[in-house]
């Protein structure tokens, strides 16, 4: 629990990042490509896959898809494990703290891992 | 029994004891200081005071000024030494508290701003906004906290102060949680328990404000003095008595009659030239002759006259009184941005209080006063608006200091003595507590006790009302002893409280109406129809009420006069 | 009667004096007045994990190859997917509103540093028009009309 | 003469810690004023009907912060809210979030120990001698903490606030709020040490910005503001201590 509450700090401010992109970017993100797209809408070879890795393979194409990936799951974590407190959960907190920051930390290596071998 | 002890003991915690306390673990680094107040500290009424602190602070200004204001608003019934002295303090303490982190209300260049006050020649008033007393209190009590030889008792309420071989020891203090009952011992013990105006209807005090502290001095011998001076604030909200600060005059509103003419102008009321930024007493005193010339106007509870400050415009409303705005539409549902607020008299302040010498000192070792429940002597017979605050501080610190001084000469008197007076006041707690035998119940008697008040002591009195009082005030101490109480629980008994306190006003009303009947001139706040001028031949004295199983006893005191001389009083 | 509080909510660290009845919960907590609104968001940290999961999968999928890529796009047409992301749709852009607009502002300082905040009127213009620019572009590239 | 009167009933939380296993209610039907507060009924009733009720209060201006109960479920400051605002059947009940020491008392040293512990006081590395005068601070350098230094102890903002009633060692708004306000005042040098706090366990991160704080404040101070100031303010000195590790250790 004291190492939970010593990295409190950094994970809110991962948490409130994630609020920044996520309410910025995901909105549009949804509509486009997982509203608009498979409707058949948006232009096939926009999202096709010879300009969907152009796009994602450039320097700023990775750095937005990695904030993309690891601001939101860090704020679902942070926000997640209040929620879970929220709802009573004050003496679990001592399991899930560790268990959600763990997850995060783990999909935030294998979302760089993602994001190089583009 | 638990029995603790200390060096000092302060009891209260509003602006005069906390700045006790703090001036006491200065003085000394090896003392050890209680503070026992029968609400958390932050709840004293000082929380209540709105419209500032004065002490000299511009260049316009100067400590003759500040002195020669205070004896005239005094009716010259103010110790000079004692004004002198408290005019040289002011602005030390004040600046003090700018220090420990009160926000007072800025000049653009960042220096402290002042404003105006009634019966102050020129701005002398400090001020953060219109909640200076709740700014001052919760600075000062938040600088306290930092001292761990201020060892706090909070919601304990002291019933008794513990005298031993004609020296104060410590009191009796009631835990109002538990409902036990230990002695806290000291060497020397500081009264800061405020002013007593509960014991009028019409108020502008707190549910706190008893009298407790005068009360328990009378009880222990000590004279209470200038009893007869009750300031009557011009300004309260008719019903509540909630208070309109003055600042809204000293900011330029207008009192106006049911014609619309402001009177305190177009009538002479003595005020002259400074209207609305007249003393108190006097304007106080115009507002009822305008009801007697039938330009009142009539209310639910009773008649009132305007307060307009429309003319002053919203952002300069928003900007320094903006708890008028929030008082005005919550209590009264008027917007003072567009309407005029009522307002009537309303007892507001207590002159008198335990006799003290400048130290703060009474006449029984070992105890000291300071603040509104002592009378130092500055106020005299009517107080200046922006005053107590300020005195609240000069004479808390120098009580403080004063009262270490003396513990520090004197013994820790006899422990087993003590507790055994402590178990015997135990002992009458627990018989009231509860107590079942009885025909008078506590509202009833205090209900009749503030009509009384207002009858025989009200802003214009005469003998024949004046004596009804005292009678009526007698015989309602004798209905106290047939109380009945409902509530046998230990823990929170507010039932118990109401009881001690009830206790505790009949005791001050009384020595404020016997104080009255005897004085047969008119100063200050105190004016009689029957007796209309100022008599500096026979009255130009204190009065000193002091208890007696019989009844209360009345002495004079001398004036402490100076380089001031009595004149008459007009502005 | 309302949920029980933690039964040490609010208490000194040695108990008082006297027995005290446990705290309990506000009445309308956690699914009346505006504690909805606030748990509601709350529960929108399970959108904002799915999501982040779902574009890694995506990325991971481009990172492999064309068909990889071209099976994940196609998956997002099954309906309960569609269905599902109207509803997420819905929800980031009303948790967007409300950190945006409605909570972001105040958390800044007055100052940082030397800098000086904005005025707090400032504020809801500023990031809505920033909200509305970022959703432009995003949307514009997506689209695949620019670059 | 007092403005016209109805009948309302109060259902009233009642607990004596000697004779009650766990708190009651109890109603009251009483004659109201239409002008009344709801702390003036409970007056009447302790007055004229019931004295074993037991309730704080003092200054009935809604400054001293000693009235604060729940309100038909609300934290409210009795002496503030007017009787009309409310039904035929109003109910009162201790705040919430606290322990209850006696019907509509509550145990408020859980907040005096966390008040304490932000440090509510002028730090300063060297005392300013009374000789040196006053500060100077600009109206606009006031205006910046002015807000958080208007709170009134009044524990409504901790009634409201789920993380207080969840989390055992939350600071909780005021206590944070107060610590804020010396962190921005000009005067002050303690903000390091005030960070400090605030970053342990049960500090500011333990908010969860449910903003309750700041919808029930009776005195607009804003605590949920000054609560997420405190975690960018605070972070800022957390990134230090990341680059330059404190000395000392725990
Ligand atoms: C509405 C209002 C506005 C005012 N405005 C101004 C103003 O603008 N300028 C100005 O200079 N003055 C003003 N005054 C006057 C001034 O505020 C008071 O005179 C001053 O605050 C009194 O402070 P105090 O420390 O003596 O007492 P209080 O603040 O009343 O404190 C009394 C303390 O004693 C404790 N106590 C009392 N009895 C007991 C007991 N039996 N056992 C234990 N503890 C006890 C209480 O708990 C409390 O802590 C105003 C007064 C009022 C009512
Ligand atoms: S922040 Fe507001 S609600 Fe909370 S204690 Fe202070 S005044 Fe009361
Ligand atoms: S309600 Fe509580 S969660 Fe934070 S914003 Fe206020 S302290
Ligand atoms: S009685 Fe003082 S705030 Fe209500």
């Amino acid at each position: 629990m004291k190492l939970v509450a010593r990295i409190e700090p950094g994970i809110w401010a991962l948490f409130g990042a994630g609020f920044m992109v996520g309410s910025l970017l995901l909105p549009a993100w949804i509509f486009v490509v997982w509203i608009a797209a498979p409707l058949g809408w948006v232009p096939a070879e926009a999202l096709g896959y010879e300009r969907a890795h152009a796009l994602a393979a450039g320097p700023i194409g990775r750095l937005l898809l990695l904030a993309l990936i690891v601001l939101p799951l860090w704020n679902g974590a942070n926000h997640l494990r209040h929620w879970l407190i929220d709802l009573g959960g004050y003496a679990r907190d001592g399991v899930m703290a560790p268990l959600l920051y763990a997850s995060a930390a783990v999909f935030s290596v294998v979302a760089i891992a993602a994001v190089v071998r583009l | 029994m638990e029995v603790i002890e200390h060096d000092v003991i302060v009891v209260g915690g509003g602006a005069a004891g906390i700045r006790a306390a703090i001036a006491a673990v200065e003085a000394d680094p090896t003392i050890s200081v209680a503070m026992v107040s029968k609400v958390y500290p932050m709840r004293s009424h000082t929380v209540s005071a709105e419209g500032g602190a004065a002490a000299v602070a511009r260049e316009d200004d100067s400590l003759e000024m500040h002195g020669y204001d205070t004896v005239k608003g005094s009716d010259f019934l103010g110790d000079q030494h004692v004004i002198e002295y408290f005019v040289e303090e002011a602005p030390k303490e004040l600046t003090l508290l700018e220090h420990w982190g009160c926000p007072w209300s800025r000049n653009e260049d960042g220096t402290v701003a002042t404003r105006a006050f009634g019966g102050m020649t020129t701005k002398r008033t400090w001020f953060a906004a219109d909640k200076v007393g709740f700014h001052m209190l919760h600075s000062l009590f938040q600088h306290s906290m930092r001292f761990e030889r201020i060892v706090r008792y909070d919601e304990q309420f002291v019933t008794k102060l513990l005298v031993d071989d004609g020296v104060v020891r410590g009191v009796v203090a009631l835990d109002i949680r538990e409902g036990s009952v230990r002695a806290i011992l000291g060497r020397a013990v500081i009264l800061a328990t405020g002013g007593a105006g509960k014991c009028f209807p019409f108020t502008t005090n707190g549910n706190i404000k008893t009298g407790d502290g005068m009360s328990l001095a009378y009880r222990a011998g000590v004279p209470l003095k200038d009893q007869e001076f009750v300031q009557y604030h011009p300004t309260g909200l008719p019903g509540t008595g909630i208070l309109i600060t003055e600042a809204t005059r000293g900011e330029g509103g207008h009192l106006k009659n049911s014609e619309g003419e402001r009177f305190l102008v177009d009538y002479d009321y003595g005020v002259g030239t400074k209207a609305e930024l007249g003393p108190r007493d006097m304007i106080s005193r115009a507002i009822i002759q305008e009801f007697r010339a039938g330009r009142g106007i009539k209310g639910p509870y009773g008649e009132f006259v305007h307060l307009d400050l429309t003319h002053l415009g919203e952002a300069k409303l928003k900007e320094r009184l903006p708890f008028v705005l929030e008082l005005a539409r919550t209590y009264v549902g008027v917007d003072p941005v567009t309407q005029p607020i009522p307002i009537r008299p309303v007892v507001h302040y207590m002159m008198g209080g335990v006799d003290t010498d400048i130290d703060g000192a009474t006449v029984l070792p070992g105890l000291y006063a300071a603040g509104e429940v002592a009378c130092v002597s500055m106020n005299g017979a009517n107080r200046l608006g922006s005053n107590s605050l300020t005195e609240c501080l000069v004479f808390g610190a120098r009580s403080g200091r004063c009262a270490v001084t003396f513990a520090r000469g004197s013994s820790a008197g006899n422990e087993a003595r003590m507790r055994q007076l402590a178990e015997e006041e135990a002992a009458r707690l627990d018989t009231l507590r509860g107590k079942s035998k009885g025909g008078e119940t506590i509202s009833q008697v205090r209900r009749e006790m503030q009509d009384a008040m207002e009858d025989g002591c009200g802003v214009y009195r005469e003998q024949t009302s004046m004596d009804t009082a005292c009678r009526n005030l007698a015989q309602l101490k004798g209905r106290f002893a047939d109380l009945v109480l409902k509530d046998s629980s230990k823990v929170f008994n507010t039932e118990l409280i109401a009881a001690l306190e009830l206790g505790n006003m009949l005791d001050v009303a009384e020595s404020v109406a016997v104080s009255a009947a005897q004085r047969k001139e008119s100063r200050g706040a105190h004016t009689r129809s029957d007796a209309t001028t100022r008599d500096d031949q026979n009255w130009l004295h204190h009065t000193l009420c002091t208890f007696d199983p019989a009844g209360p006893r009345i002495e004079k005191k001398e004036v402490t006069l100076g380089h001031w001389e009595p004149e008459e009083r007009k502005y | 009667m309302a949920r029980m509080a933690n039964p040490e909510a609010m208490q000194p660290s040695t108990p008082g004096s006297t027995r005290t009845a446990p705290a309990a919960m506000p009445d309308q907590f956690p699914t009346g007045g505006r504690y909805l609104s606030y748990m509601l968001f709350g529960a929108t940290s399970i959108f904002y994990l799915l999501a982040s999961l779902l574009i890694l999968h995506m990325v991971w999928a481009l990172g492999t190859g064309a068909e990889a890529w071209e099976r994940v796009m196609a998956s997002f047409a099954n309906p309960v997917y569609l269905a599902y992301h109207v509803l997420a749709f819905v929800v980031f852009t009303w948790a967007g509103w409300r950190f945006l607009i409605k909570l972001s502002a105040k958390a800044n300082p007055p100052k940082i540093g030397p800098l000086r905040r904005p005025p707090l009127a400032a504020f809801p213009p500023m990031m809505g028009g920033l909200w509305v620019g970022a959703t432009a572009l995003a949307v514009i590239v997506l689209w695949g009309i620019f670059p | 003469m007092s403005p016209t009167s109805a009948k309302k009933t109060f259902v009233v939380t009642r607990f004596d810690p000697d004779v009650d296993e766990v708190p009651k209610t109890q109603s009251y039907e009483i004659p109201v004023q239409s002008d009344w507060k709801v702390l003036d009924a409970l007056n009447y009733i302790k007055d004229e009907v019931d004295p074993t009720l037991s309730h704080r209060w003092s200054c009935r201006m809604a400054v001293c912060g000693s009235c604060g109960m729940m309100v038909d479920g609300e934290p409210k400051l009795t002496c503030k809210v007017a009787l009309s605002d409310y039904g035929d059947v109003v109910e009162v009940e201790p705040l919430a979030n606290f322990p209850i020491i006696r019907d509509l008392v509550v145990e408020l040293e859980g907040f005096m120990e966390r008040f304490k512990k932000v440090k509510p006081w002028i730090i300063r590395a060297k005392e300013r001698a009374v000789e040196e005068g006053t500060f100077r601070q600009s109206p606009q350098e006031l205006a910046d903490f002015k807000q958080f230094s208007m709170c009134i102890n009044c524990m409504l903002c901790y009634s409201a606030c789920p993380v207080v009633g969840n989390e055992p060692h939350f600071l909780g708004p005021a206590a944070i709020a107060l610590g804020h306000r010396y962190n921005l005042d000009t005067r002050d040098e303690g903000s390091a040490e005030r960070n400090q706090v605030f970053l342990e366990e049960g500090g500011v991160f333990s908010c969860s910005y449910a903003n309750e704080c700041s919808e029930v404040c009776p005195k607009n101070v804003d605590p949920a503001a000054a609560v997420q100031q405190g975690k960018a303010l605070s972070l800022v000195d957390w990134a230090k201590g990341l680059v330059l590790p404190r000395g000392g250790g725990e």
